[in-house]
């Protein structure tokens, strides 16, 4: 099966929350950077209380990454700042993801 | 007119550059450092008075206080809704800001009353801890009910186990176990070196309140009336439980600030995941480019210049 | 139309003059994460005064992607370190971009 | 020639070997972000000693990619956290890579 | 008993706000500043100390400060693989930090000390830096002989260029070279701010040990029965080899602590490279989740006390 | 030979541990708060003494100091270009790092002169500021005319809201507005920690610096040359100008010290974007990697040696 690079742009609050909801997907792993940047809920700044963002990354197989984005938008695109692709990748040891 | 406290200056210094976008930023990380640093010098000094203090006489003043949260919120919120009609989730999002407190201001204002040398209750830190948490609580029962969407457990977490309660309550218990004394030793960090502390904190608000300056005109000019005009009755409510409480002039000051204040720690982060459909631009705006701003350079000396004069015991204008 | 997601490496200094460059040519938002690395303008760490790189990402439609990568090549490429990349993504609610 | 993008994540102990392996592999230029993630080897957050991960990105060739892959693989999968990725993507003045 | 240290509530406030997951992190950078200050404070100390000392009677002591780490690493590895079969390069990981020393757990013996105004051999900072390296070296030869897969360059690089070893000697030298006069003006940063420093540190320290403390159950009992035991082991090592040394009781239970210690700093960095097969978590979690909670909260006392009934001139629990 | 000042001693640390690659490393976000501090402080110690000062004396001083910045940044320009044919916008770009000065230096010969205690004008921090900006104005004239590519509103701004400017006039103007008393609670913070401070900056300085040092041989002799033999040019040209200023030995030393040092926050930002085609590494190398070890080791108490011997008033060699 294709193995998908699934990365998430969202407001710091959601770090946890969000981890939870990838490895409950079915993901096995994932890794995080510090973000700021601009979008249609303005500007988010790392500089201040929860005023940054965070870039999220997931490997996984297609249809879990299907999954993770479908119950991400369902839960926090109404209200969170968020920006999810989907690209797809050629993996070493596709095994483990 | 009172002479501003140079504390301040380093506020406007910040407040400048960001405004005329000067090349300068302090990192998220030194920010982080600052805060925890100023959180846990208000607590250890709160405990270390909270040591020496009449615990019979204090624990009612902290009941006391606890309702005074509870009514900034609902006023706060009572306010919004009535005069303006906002959505009922942004309505109580910024009340929960405005019926909590900013550890900032506490700090400024403690450093107004001890450049003039005015006694205070020392242990009011103890009544920022408390403050931290009602309105914000109430702030979520105004728009969930008594059912928040993940539970209580959840939102519990979010009040009581954020960076504001847990390092000025543990810095409470510290100065309280350990004591004057043991306490020493940590005078050079925590407590001389606190004013240049809070100067840098300053310096770093003043960029975050310019870079948030232009989102007030967004907003429009009622929220910008709200942000100017709250603090002057959450001052009054303030000055009155202090007066309830039985508190001396420079505590009045304190509780007022308190009242005046509004939050830009505890409750942007709770309300954030508890509330999330409202709008965190409102009350954030208001709170740290406005709100701020205007208390630490004009209320400040405004409250204590009234509670001078009004406050049983104030004795006039020095 | 496709949805491309385009990524630029360059100096620190450039921040804001790549922003508005961005946002001008008709992208609505961008993400930027503080970034190290060598090229043939030597090593950059960020430890140092404009030491550091930004890497920022603009997810956004071919055309757009091509205007920002064209402006930023007539303006920049001759005297800063820069490097740009162009990847096709999958992105959810693709009107927003 | 393809032009690949190669991104490895793996312990921040490793930074300089990997950088070294790079460039010896013929690669001419990285770019490194710092970050942190969980994978099989546990979490891996940055605030300690050796904790945090990197996130190194590497633009080349294919056979190039290729071979920093094998080399990466032979010499630090069996003891080290890491997972690498490789996508094809459009380079502005591919020469350079 | 013994009351606590207040330093030491700095880190159960850290250690209870991470395991009750309160919203408080301390960024890297401020952890990475920290650590370079304690360890640039520690090392200028001891070496305004060594300055003022008789160095026909230190060197001597630092050539048995030599063997003492060679022995921990050699018990603790024997015990690791004798008592549990563990693979030889987990043993010899594990050794290696137990045999080197906390900078930490040394810092807060150091205020213990002060705080009752016991006296010990100031130059002790040098037994640290001293310390760090013999059990690491001695790990890499257990595992890979004495042809080490990358050669001994990069070997001794690891070791010996690693930031503990390169801070507290780089402060010894400044400290020894500079003597007491010139150093003070540097005080107020490097002495006076100390203890607060060292607080925030443990606070970090805390948090990060929290994190770490999921992980103790995944390894197992014999891990945290180690981890708790062998302190004890290496305190009797150290109180030996202090009285070899003809230590003071102070700096009998500095050296006593150093032996319960286990490196976090550069034991875990150097194996990491030098031995990579060695699984990473075992001897972190070992020696920051356990040995380090234990040693600051009881064993420093707890040597303490003994140390004042067994040790020469030890005088009694005063 | 006179003994270093033991603050040098951290540069050295810094540079030996970068050079041999030692596992140290202090992150961005340290080395932005550092710097921050010793601006502030910088800013504030002259603000202060400026308040106490003879403005009429001053600013005629100030103007002299300006035109001491233009001939320092004309000089260098001509021998970059006659005696090498630099690219012009290298030279200039140059040029202007060497017009412009070096806060770190300065705040090391302030160190020197305070160890010694030598008299030197307070306010002299005035003149940093007032440096920094004539150079690196000429520097963009030299290349882009009297029109430069994006306006002279953006090279303004380049210029005068660059990080330097603003925090060292910022602390001037807080220091001159409070005045020493209003300054007095935050002395612990500011002026008391400095030394401990700038030690921690040069510490970090050290380790660029040997990050720099690479680099050096890539740009060929010529500008190892130069960044070693226009100190000696700039502090001739600065002890000049301080004699027509009528400042005393101490000043003097100063302005010496200012002329000789190079830029390295405020020139690289403003030329990068300014000219950006000038290689930022040829300015950078030499004024980091060269100049800055060589003033802050070598020049310094060379320049007080000889100011000491030929300046009126000096009164030899102490
Ligand atoms: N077009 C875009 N390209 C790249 N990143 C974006 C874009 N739009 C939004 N983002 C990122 O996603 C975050 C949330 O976006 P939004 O929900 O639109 O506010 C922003 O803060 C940006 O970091
Ligand atoms: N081949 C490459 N792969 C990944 N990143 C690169 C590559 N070449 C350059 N970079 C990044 O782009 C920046 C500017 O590159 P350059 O203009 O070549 O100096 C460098 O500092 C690196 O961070
Ligand atoms: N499925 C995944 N998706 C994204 N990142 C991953 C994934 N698995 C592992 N990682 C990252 O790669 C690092 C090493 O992975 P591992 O070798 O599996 O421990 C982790 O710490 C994560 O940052
Ligand atoms: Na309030
Ligand atoms: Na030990
Ligand atoms: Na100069």
């Amino acid at each position: 099966m294709k193995r998908m690079l699934l990365t998430v742009i969202t407001e710091q609050a959601l770090e946890r929350p969000l981890i939870r909801c990838v490895l409950d997907t079915g993901a096995r792993g994932y890794t995080i950077t510090d973000a700021r940047g601009l979008g249609h809920r303005g500007l988010r700044t790392a500089d201040f209380e929860q005023g940054g963002n965070i870039r999220l990354e997931v490997i996984c197989e297609e249809d879990i990454a299907r999954k993770i984005a479908d119950a991400l938008h369902h839960r926090y695109f109404q209200d969170f700042a968020m920006v999810l692709f989907i690209q797809e990748v050629e993996v070493l040891r596709a095994h483990k993801f | 007119m009172q002479q501003l406290d140079p504390v301040i200056f380093f506020f406007l210094l910040g407040l400048g550059a960001g405004l005329l976008r000067a090349e300068m930023r302090l990192p998220a990380a030194v920010y982080e450092l600052l805060t925890v640093v100023l959180l846990l010098s208000i607590g250890i000094k709160g405990g270390v008075e909270l040591a020496e203090a009449d615990l019979l006489r204090i624990v009612p003043q902290l009941a006391i206080v606890v309702v005074m949260g509870l009514a900034l919120g609902l006023i706060a919120f009572g306010i919004l809704r009535l005069a303006r009609g906002l959505p009922r989730a942004d309505a109580a999002a910024i009340a929960a800001h405005y019926g909590s407190v900013s550890v900032g201001t506490y700090a400024v204002a403690v450093a107004f009353l001890d450049t003039r040398q005015v006694f205070y209750e020392g242990y009011a830190a103890a009544f920022v801890v408390i403050l931290e948490v009602p309105a914000i609580l109430l702030g979520i029962v105004l728009v969930r009910g008594l059912r928040p969407t993940h539970g209580w457990g959840s939102v519990l977490h979010e009040v009581f186990l954020g960076k504001g309660v847990v390092l000025l309550l543990g810095g409470l218990l510290i100065g309280l176990v350990a004591g004057a004394d043991q306490i020493a030793p940590f005078e050079p960090f925590f407590f001389d070196a606190f004013k240049g502390i809070l100067a840098i904190f300053l310096l770093d608000m003043g960029l975050v309140a310019a870079s948030q300056a232009g989102t007030i005109r967004k907003h429009g000019v009622f929220l910008l009336l709200f942000a100017l005009g709250f603090p002057m009755v959450g001052a009054a409510v303030g000055g009155f439980f202090a007066w309830m409480a039985g508190l001396s002039l420079g505590g009045a000051l304190l509780l007022a600030v308190l009242g005046a204040s509004a939050s830009y720690i505890a409750a942007p982060a709770a309300m954030r995941l508890s509330v999330p459909e409202a709008n965190p631009g409102l009350s954030l705006t208001a709170s740290l480019a406005v709100t701020f701003p205007f208390n630490v350079i004009v209320g400040i000396p405004l409250y204590y210049g009234v509670l001078s004069i009004l406050y049983p015991g104030g004795g006039g204008l020095s």
